[in-house]
């Protein structure tokens, strides 16, 4: 299973490189690469059939818990099949209409890449390498939206896909992390057996808010949804595969995935119904509005995850079975639709729903397979949709005591559904052809092949629902944790409240579908909404962030130097002047200090004025000598002080720095009073707080004792063993002579930065 | 006995120097007080190094401050000749009682040139010298 | 500077100077001083001569731009530095003395060569700056 | 030739006076040294006839220390007084000194006595400006100064 | 009274009070070269503090640093002229 | 006395900051300067001062006969004076610089590179 | 021959330095030289980690003073690690610098300077001696002084002015930290620091002098609120010194913090909260600046900030696999940080501008170079496996087991903004179509060089990228690496055996 799905690394990986030798080949290639992997996935039904669970184990990141490891059972073997099947057709799809596109590599390289994610999201038993895949998924969406990439529109949609799909992957890696850390292993497998645990664990609502955070943004759930019509700007290949087929339905795998791991619990339950309820309905309704066969289809998909997350939530053998029929009704159905949509888009150059009219004629196996498509998404004998609904209703109706109100809303969402479906696969091929259209030709083979193939399975499936029901729908149940045995699936149940429902949910959509036509009108009509909608508030909250983020960014960086400095200082004070203040003894021991002489005195007080006359002073030059003076000062103090070695050096470089400053001076203005009043009271504040700390700890490390035993073992081995009498410098030729190495290194690197910054001058092309 | 002669050394050197700072206070223009200073200071500094080697009465320490001396004694006036010329070309005014001043107008204010006649005397003798020439040949 | 009296002056000052910051540079180990204040004295030395007899007079008496005294005198102090790791398998900067003592330095060892790449550094940096500064003022 | 050799010499004794080091090896160090520094600092060429001049310079210090210590008190007073006493100003003086050295040694004898400083030299080296803080007369003043230091001054450089 | 108490009660306090003297002129300038003289002299009087303080502490190595302040204030003086000089200059 | 210096220093520190928070770029380097003799003097008084004894073995014996200041701050001082001399000179001299291309001394008037965000 | 492996990186960059001064205007030497000394220097580096791997922590004694005495150099496998990536972005930048820095910079010093920055950052990592950290980084705050001002257009000194002052701020408050740890403890020798600094009584003293630590450390490291001096001046010199910037001379300062703050100053709560604080707000501050910068340097210059943020939040929680998370950042951070910068090189000598709005159609133009320079961008957004991701797992799990919920929200935060930042990046730099902007007279486009120009810019970004996909793909061996540091941070006593014996 690795090789599979590295596979379609490497593929992609080998494209980068060569893409450009193949040329029009390619489609062989990559087409043939789904294929393989289908036929490989295929013959594992058998045995997965029997009850079997095929595992393997690579190790990978032991240090974190982090392995390959892989688990083929029923859910994951239906979503390898529909992966590499319907990744096929799309393959093959491709091939025709993308032809000759100048990127076409690319464009397989992203593919491949996207099903090789796939992949390793639905086989991984590792949580982590569960997200390690799901991240992919993203990525390789982000960029497969953005194909069309100098189109603004399309760039914004894939950000706006990536940005919500990220918030959900961030999510995933917190809940599977933690989750890892209360289980105390990334496992799957592992955790089946710790439910109760887990769902005890004081952590246990967190967790799972975490993993809905997953799924609901992945799955395009309410208000999360509007990623996804916004997707629609992708080539519809890859609205096919990743919008409707494959990738949104990674949220729903995950959720059946962990449903035996995290499921059976109220919150789990409660909030999936909801969520899912609200999400079928919204966007069903929305479907009304929309003239776009891709917008229509797009919510007609959201509604569709609705249905599954809200079956899931149901948590029973019969919701699960109905959800597992229903991806796979859902996936034929609907990636047909999209098929022929953009057969359509191809061949006519327009989505439009209210112009497009008698395609049929020229498109008749395209016809043919949209209307099996339409009827199987409006559930409607006996294609494998019917199957698919009376399951749901079944299971709804029998659900608990809310079951009349939920029975309500899904029969709603089918109803509407079904006019959805008529509007995208009967309505552009009904009617009268209009002259624009009359040119219209047939494509490629290549291209109506994968929706007619893909709708004859609708029809199939649904005459001999046996072909599933061992080999895919009860192993998938059994792997969600509950026992499949007494699963059945067939198209006539009997006369019963279920049928009824089924009868009247298609005859009230038939009636919609025909007095309802979808109009611009209607569509600028919903489009008043909008500023209600999720998407409008999550724009509007980010414009909001986003001017937060400025102001916020702007506050600190203002580009005033000063203000930096300040902040500094304030923090600095704030937290020294806190420990200072709470933890001091202030046992300061007069004492103990040496009492004050005259020259101290008068050198301390020259000091001080110097000081103040630097601060205070209107004219440069005046500082500079000021400055000068309190160097002296300080060379004073160090002679007093008894460090002959220092004064020098303080001197010799204080007048340096002096003769340098008087170079450099003669060119510069003189002062101007730059700052106010208010400004200096509140730079005096700081800078007094500031001096007054230091003083305060200068003063508390004096009380505290003196260690000498380092100088102590310079003053005894200075002359013994280094050869000098002058300790200072033997300490700055030998015992820490490593410093004045660098020392000497930073001088240099000064002079040259100091001869660089005089002398080199570039030329007006070398600068920026 | 040699304490005393460093005390008396040291002690007069503190009050040449002492002289010298409150003639900084007191003199009433900028080259009153580069003269007042740089004597007494040099002096004073002199006095108070010998009263140093009289200390210490070490050879190499003599020597030294010998040669401390020897280079104040090289330096101080140059110091002050800096000083005081700097004073005159930053227009520093002579004090008001001041009884002559030979050096006005003889700073070139462009090149900075000093002249040893006055600027202004030597442009008119050049001039004349010019007309003279000019006249010559008509002779 | 056009001054007759500092220009003067200031052909006697720089050898004098010159010879003072050697013997501040080789009594270091033994009394204040040492390589810094030594390169400083003799920095200030031709500083001096620069402001009194023009920058070009000064460089053309040093006959290499100052700024190449920086690598020798780094190269003199890693050297310093690095010869016990070369030939004594000792750390670095381990210090190498002469057997005995000689006239004037004392004990001679690596530690005098080290401070005579710092006096050479110092110079060459010292030089450096003032004398760009001075030719770009 | 000869004057670099001896100012060799001098260098050298300067050098083992200042290191206190009375061996032979010190003067050889010295003398190496110094040889080097002269070498290095050799652009223009001095003119000094150092031993014949010697008993002359003694009795140049002894007056100089003189004049150092007469005028000093006499600064101390005006210093210390309340009233100013001087009738200062700058004076031009005609200079006799002809060379570089001759100047500089003069006008900072001047500087380094009391009440007297020397300003500038004109760029002609003509003249030397000078300010003094007691000026009876123009006259007088150029006098003393040229009966005093220049002319001894001269005598021992020429 | 020993030599330590006279150099201590009288020579250095003489010192430090012209120390003072100078530092008052420094402050009061008018002119630039006012301030520069008074630091040429405040750093004069610091080298004879430091012959003071050696004799009053019996160290001779303070002397030294009283030789290298003797031999940078010089080049200090010269900077602050050259720079007057150039600054005056049209 | 290690009162007064220590007070001194806190002023040292106090004024080195006031600086720094001006405007003009030459306040801003002698702001530095003075906060570096301020740090110099810190590391000099927490050694612990001692008067009149400097840390150099006389000559006539091998080791120290009577107290010594500590060597150790005296060295560390030595070494962060120099390496504060080289970043002084170079912050002159880009002082020059900024002053000749952004043609000012006012450091709120540096903020063109905040234009281009 | 081993005994004195601890210094040779060193030895080697100082060595460089010098030969390269003597070589001043000769600048092809210098091009060759650079290159080839840096190769030797990985190898060196390679050597000296593998050596510490097998035998543990190793100490040299400068000038052989006993400890601790003399100044110590020490390898643990934190500074080993260091050293081996500060050799290998050094290495990067030297080949992208003979290409992409103007002869007129290279012929002032551009080279022996930025081998001494690198000598100063295998110091900084090495030292055990705090007085000799001060020097190292002086000798990396003059070095950068220099190459940051070096051509001295006005924006660069504008920046530098920033830089300069608020570097010099932390240099002289860790100077002043020192003084009061000497006045305190009478030593300078990190292990015995760490000895002696546990035995001090008066804590609040201790306390003031790891805020100074701190504060000086979290400048140089950039964190909230004492970063802004990095987003003002990175973006202004040569885009060869901001990768060497980008990548190593902040996480100097991480480095200093994880070292005083995992050996000296231990078990202090109110700090640990402080940095905590500090980690949220910088990982928020430096990911709101990336969201609405314009400019692609700028855009980088708060991503380094942001993520800063990560790592100090590991020290901050300062559990071992916290740390461990840290580490396994430091690490990643190092590599990507420095290869972005030299991307952004790369697009400012194809275009002409960093301005991300001027930007785009490098998709269309340079279809293969687009994807060398999406592993770079999707490495440090974290998409996983690449490099970004794995430490993050360590710090979630690190937050969780300290219910630090804040912190973990913060680091999602990050995550996420980096994301849509690298996503908005990608989207207008390498998606959108080009503009067409007025062609620059003489300016060296990218397609213009010489094709062994163009090889020195490719080759470090493909070496770069090559290493993150190994440090992403390999995450077991950095894991590893991580986690032994981790195991010899949290247990300071193995520090100071291996330094003082015992
Ligand atoms: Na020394
Ligand atoms: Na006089």
């Amino acid at each position: 299973m690795l090789l599979a799905i590295l596979l379609g690394f490497a593929f992609s990986i080998f494209l980068v490189f060569t893409g450009k030798f193949f040329k029009g080949r390619i489609s062989i290639l990559a087409a043939g690469i789904p294929l393989a992997l289908f036929v490989y996935f295929a013959q594992f039904i058998g045995r997965i059939s029997d009850g079997e669970v095929i595992t393997q184990f690579h190790s990978w990141i032991p240090a974190f818990g982090v392995n390959l490891g892989f688990t083929l059972d029923g859910l994951s073997l239906l979503f390898s099949l529909m992966i590499t099947g319907i990744g096929f057709l799309v393959f093959v799809y491709t091939s025709a209409y993308l032809k000759g596109h100048k990127y076409l590599d690319r464009f397989y390289g992203y593919l491949s890449m996207f099903m090789a994610a796939m992949l390793g999201l639905v086989l991984s038993d590792n949580l982590i390498s569960l997200f390690v895949f799901w991240e992919l998924t993203s990525i390789s969406s982000f960029f497969l939206i953005g194909f069309n990439n100098t189109s603004r529109e399309s760039r914004k949609s894939a950000l706006i896909a990536l940005a919500i799909t990220g918030i959900g992957g961030l999510s995933l890696l917190v809940g599977s992390i933690f989750l890892g850390s209360i289980t105390g292993t990334y496992s799957i497998a592992e955790m089946l057996t710790m439910n109760p645990e887990i769902a005890s664990n004081p952590y246990y609502i967190l967790i799972v808010a975490l993993i809905f955070g997953a799924a609901f943004t992945k799955s395009a759930q309410f208000p999360f949804h509007f990623w996804l019509p916004g997707a629609m700007k992708a080539p519809t290949p890859v609205s096919t595969y990743l919008h409707s087929a494959t990738m949104v339905k990674a949220g729903i795998y995950l959720l059946m995935r962990l449903t035996p791991v995290l499921g059976d619990h109220e919150f789990w339950n409660t909030t999936l119904i909801i969520v899912g309820a609200i999400t079928m309905v919204y966007s069903a309704i929305h479907t009304l509005f929309r003239t776009d066969l891709k917008g229509v289809l797009a919510y007609s998909t959201i509604s569709a995850l609705g249905i599954l997350v809200f079956l899931i939530g149901q948590g029973t053998v019969d919701a699960l079975t109905a959800a597992a029929v229903f991806i796979i009704v859902h996936a034929l159905y609907k990636a047909t639709l999209f098929l022929i949509t953009g057969i359509i888009d191809h061949q006519t150059g327009t989505r439009d729903t209210t112009v497009l009219r008698g395609l049929r004629k020229v498109l008749f196996p395209v016809a043919i397979a949209g209307f099996l498509a339409a009827l199987s998404s409006a559930g409607i004998p006996p294609t494998i949709g019917f199957i698919g609904k009376e399951l749901t209703y079944e299971s709804t109706f029998h659900f608990g005591n809310m079951a009349i109100l939920l029975t309500g809303l899904i029969v709603i969402t089918k109803i509407l559904l079904l006019y959805a479906g008529f509007v995208a696969g009967i309505k552009p091929f009904t009617g009268a052809l209009p002259e624009r259209f009359e040119n219209t030709k047939m494509p490629s083979f290549l291209m109506w092949l994968p929706p007619v193939i893909l709708a004859v399975g609708c029809l199939v499936f649904g005459i001999f629902p046996g072909l599933i029901e061992g080999s895919l729908v009860k192993p998938m149940v059994s792997s969600m944790g509950l026992d499949g045995k007494d699963i059945h699936l067939k198209l006539f149940h009997g006369f019963n409240v279920i049928l009824l429902l089924s009868v009247i949910t298609i005859a009230l959509g038939t009636v919609l579908y025909f007095t309802l036509k979808p109009t611009k009108k209607l569509e600028a009509w919903i489009a008043k909404f909008e500023k209600f909608s999720p998407q409008t508030i999550v724009t509007n909250s980010w414009a909001f962030f986003f001017k937060f983020s400025n102001g916020w960014t702007n506050l600190f960086q203002n580009g005033y130097l000063r203000n930096y400095v300040a902040t500094i200082m304030v923090f600095t004070i704030a937290l020294t002047g806190y420990s200072l203040f709470t933890t001091a003894n202030y046992a300061v021991d007069f004492n103990s200090f040496s009492p004050i002489t005259f020259y101290e005195a008068a050198t301390s007080l020259v000091m001080l004025v110097a000081i103040g006359y630097t601060v205070f002073t209107r004219s440069r030059l005046a500082a500079v000598a000021s400055m000068g003076i309190i160097g002296y000062a300080i060379c004073i103090l160090f002679v007093i002080y008894s460090a002959p070695d220092l004064a020098m050096t303080q001197f010799s470089i204080d007048t340096l720095t002096v003769i340098l400053f008087v170079l450099v001076l003669y060119k510069l203005p003189k002062y101007l009073k730059l700052s106010d009043y208010k400004m200096r009271i509140r730079d005096g504040v700081l800078s007094l707080a500031f001096g007054t700390i230091i003083t305060l700890l200068i003063l508390e490390v004096l009380a505290e004792p003196v260690n000498k035993e380092v100088s102590d073992y310079y003053a005894a081995n200075a002359y013994i063993l280094a050869h000098g009498k002058n300790v200072v410098n033997v300490i700055l030729v030998d015992f820490r002579g490593a410093d004045t190495m660098l020392e000497i290194s930073v001088l240099a690197i000064a002079a040259i930065g100091v001869f660089a910054l005089l002398k080199l001058r570039l030329k007006k092309s070398d600068q920026r | 006995m040699t304490d005393i002669f460093v005390a008396i050394f040291s002690l007069s050197g503190a009050i040449f120097i002492l002289f010298a700072s409150i003639g900084l206070i007191r003199m009433p223009d900028a080259y009153l007080r580069i003269s007042v200073t740089t004597k007494a200071a040099t002096l004073g500094i002199g006095l108070l190094l010998l009263a140093a080697t009289i200390h210490f009465q070490d050879f190499s320490i003599t020597t030294r401050v010998f040669a401390i001396i020897l280079f104040i004694l090289l330096t101080a006036p140059i110091s002050a000749h800096l000083i005081g010329r700097a004073s005159y070309f930053s227009g520093v005014k002579l004090w008001k009682h001041s009884i002559m001043n030979d050096l006005e107008g003889k700073y070139d204010k462009v090149t900075q040139e000093l002249k040893s006649e006055d600027v202004e005397e030597l442009k008119k003798r050049k001039k004349k010298e010019k007309e003279l020439i000019k006249k010559k040949p008509l002779k | 500077m056009k001054t007759i009296i500092l220009r003067t002056a200031s052909t006697y000052l720089l050898p004098l100077l010159l010879m003072f910051s050697i013997f501040i540079l080789l009594r270091g180990h033994y009394s204040p001083g040492g390589g810094f204040v030594g390169g400083l004295i003799a920095s200030i030395a031709f500083v001096l001569h620069a402001f009194a007899r023009g920058l070009d007079n000064t460089k053309e008496l040093l006959k290499i731009h100052p700024g190449f005294l920086m690598p020798i005198g780094l190269a003199l102090a890693f050297l310093a530095g690095v010869t016990p790791v070369l030939f004594f398998d000792l750390p670095f900067m381990t210090g190498i003395w002469y057997p005995g003592q000689l006239p004037v330095i004392g004990s001679l060892g690596s530690a005098l060569f080290f401070d005579l790449g710092v006096y050479l550094v110092v110079v060459g940096v010292t030089l450096t700056i003032i004398f760009t500064i001075t030719e770009s003022a | 030739m000869k004057n670099r050799f001896l100012s060799n010499i001098i260098l050298m004794g300067i050098w083992v006076a200042l290191t206190g080091e009375f061996t032979f090896a010190n003067y050889i160090f010295g003398f190496a040294f110094s040889f080097f520094t002269l070498r290095m600092i050799t652009t223009g060429s001095g003119n000094a006839k150092y031993f014949k001049i010697l008993p002359k310079v003694i009795a140049f210090i002894f007056f100089f220390l003189y004049e150092l210590i007469k005028a000093n008190l006499q600064v101390a007073y005006e210093v210390m007084t309340p009233h100013y006493n001087m009738s200062p100003g700058i004076v031009k003086i005609p200079l006799s000194a002809k060379t570089n050295v001759e100047i500089t040694l003069l006008a900072n004898m001047i500087t380094l006595t009391p009440g007297t400083l020397s300003l500038d030299v004109s760029d002609d080296r003509k003249v030397l400006y000078v300010h003094s803080m007691y000026i009876t007369s123009r006259e007088e003043f150029i006098d003393s100064i040229k009966n005093g230091f220049e002319k001894r001054i001269l005598e021992i450089l020429r | 009274m020993t030599l330590h108490e006279f150099i201590f009660y009288i020579v250095i306090p003489i010192l430090s009070i012209s120390m003072l003297l100078i530092l008052w002129r420094f402050l009061k300038g008018p002119s630039i070269v006012d301030r520069i003289i008074a630091l040429d002299l405040i750093i004069t009087i610091g080298i004879g503090f430091i012959a003071g303080y050696s004799i009053l502490t019996n160290r001779p190595s303070f002397l030294d640093v009283a030789m290298i302040l003797a031999l940078i204030a010089f080049l200090g003086t010269v900077a602050f002229s050259y720079y007057i000089q150039k600054r005056n200059k049209k | 006395m290690e009162v007064i210096l220590a007070i001194l220093i806190g002023v040292l520190y106090a004024a080195g900051i006031y600086m720094i928070l001006r405007r003009s770029l030459v306040k801003l380097i002698l702001g530095i300067i003075i906060l570096g003799n301020g740090a110099n003097l810190l590391i000099f008084l927490l050694g612990r001062v001692v008067k009149g004894s400097p840390p150099i073995i006389p000559a006539d014996s091998d080791v120290f006969q009577s107290v010594y200041a500590d060597p150790v701050p005296q060295a560390l001082i030595l070494t962060a004076i120099v390496i504060s001399f080289g970043l002084q000179s170079f912050a002159i001299i880009l002082v020059k610089r900024a002053y000749k291309v952004v043609k000012t001394d006012d450091l709120d008037e540096m903020n063109a590179i905040d234009k281009d965000s | 021959m081993t005994q004195q492996l601890v210094l040779y990186p060193l030895l080697l960059q100082m060595f460089l330095s010098i030969v390269l001064m003597f070589c001043w205007r000769k600048i092809s030497w210098q091009r060759v030289i650079s290159i080839v000394g840096s190769i030797i220097n990985v190898g060196v580096s390679i050597w000296l980690f593998s050596y510490i791997w097998e035998n543990g922590t190793q100490i040299v004694l400068a000038g052989n003073w006993k400890p601790p005495f003399g100044i110590i150099f020490v390898a643990d496998t934190l500074s080993a690690t260091l050293v081996l990536l500060t050799a290998i972005s050094g290495l990067a930048v030297s080949s992208f610098s003979s290409a992409s820095v103007v002869a007129a910079r290279l012929k002032f010093g551009y080279f022996p300077i930025f081998h001494f920055l690198l000598l100063g950052l295998n110091g900084a990592f090495l030292t055990g001696d705090i007085f000799n950290l001060y020097v190292w980084f002086e000798i990396i705050i003059i070095s950068s002084f220099v190459l940051i001002t070096l051509g001295g257009e006005k924006a660069q000194l504008e920046g530098s002015v920033k830089y300069f002052t608020l570097n010099i701020l932390a240099s002289m408050i860790f100077l002043t930290a020192i003084a009061v740890l000497y006045g305190l403890t009478g030593s300078l020798n990190m292990a015995d620091l760490a000895l002696k600094v546990a035995a001090i009584e008066n804590r609040g003293l201790v306390s003031i002098t790891a805020i100074l630590f701190l504060v000086a450390f979290g400048i140089k490291a950039a964190v909230f609120p004492l970063y802004f001096w990095l987003p003002d001046s990175y973006h202004t010199p040569p885009s060869a010194v901001a990768a060497i910037f980008g990548g190593l001379l902040t996480k100097v300062g991480v480095y200093a913090l994880i070292r005083v703050f995992t050996l000296i100053f231990v078990g202090d709560q109110f700090i640990e909260n402080i940095i905590l604080i500090m980690a949220v707000l910088t990982l928020i501050s430096g990911g709101l600046g990336a969201l609405v910068k314009n400019n692609l340097r700028k855009v980088f210059s708060y991503l380094i900030i942001c993520h800063i943020g990560y790592m100090i939040a590991g020290l901050g929680l300062f559990t071992e696999v916290a740390i461990a998370g840290t580490i396994f950042y430091l690490i990643h951070d190092i590599i990507v940080k420095t290869n972005l910068f030299m991307v952004s090189g790369l697009i400012f000598r194809m275009r002409g501008t960093n301005s991300i709005r001027n930007l785009g159609g490098l998709y269309a133009d340079y279809p293969k170079l687009s994807l060398l320079i999406a592993i770079p961008l999707f490495s440090l957004v974290g998409i996983p496996p690449l490099s970004g991701f794995w430490p993050k797992i360590s710090l979630i799990i690190a937050g969780f087991q300290a219910e630090r919920w804040w912190v973990v929200g913060a680091i999602i935060f990050a995550s996420l903004i980096t994301l849509i930042v690298i996503a908005k990046v990608w989207a207008s730099v390498v998606w959108k179509e080009k503009k067409e902007l007025p062609v620059r007279l003489n300016f060296r486009y990218f397609d213009k060089l010489i094709t062994i120009r163009k090889a020195q810019m490719i080759a470090p970004m493909i070496f770069l990228s090559l290493v993150s996909l190994y440090i992403g793909f390999g995450a077991e061996h950095i894991q590893q690496v991580s986690s032994r540091v981790a195991g010899e941070l949290m247990d300071n006593q193995q520090y100071i055996e291996a330094v003082l014996g015992k």
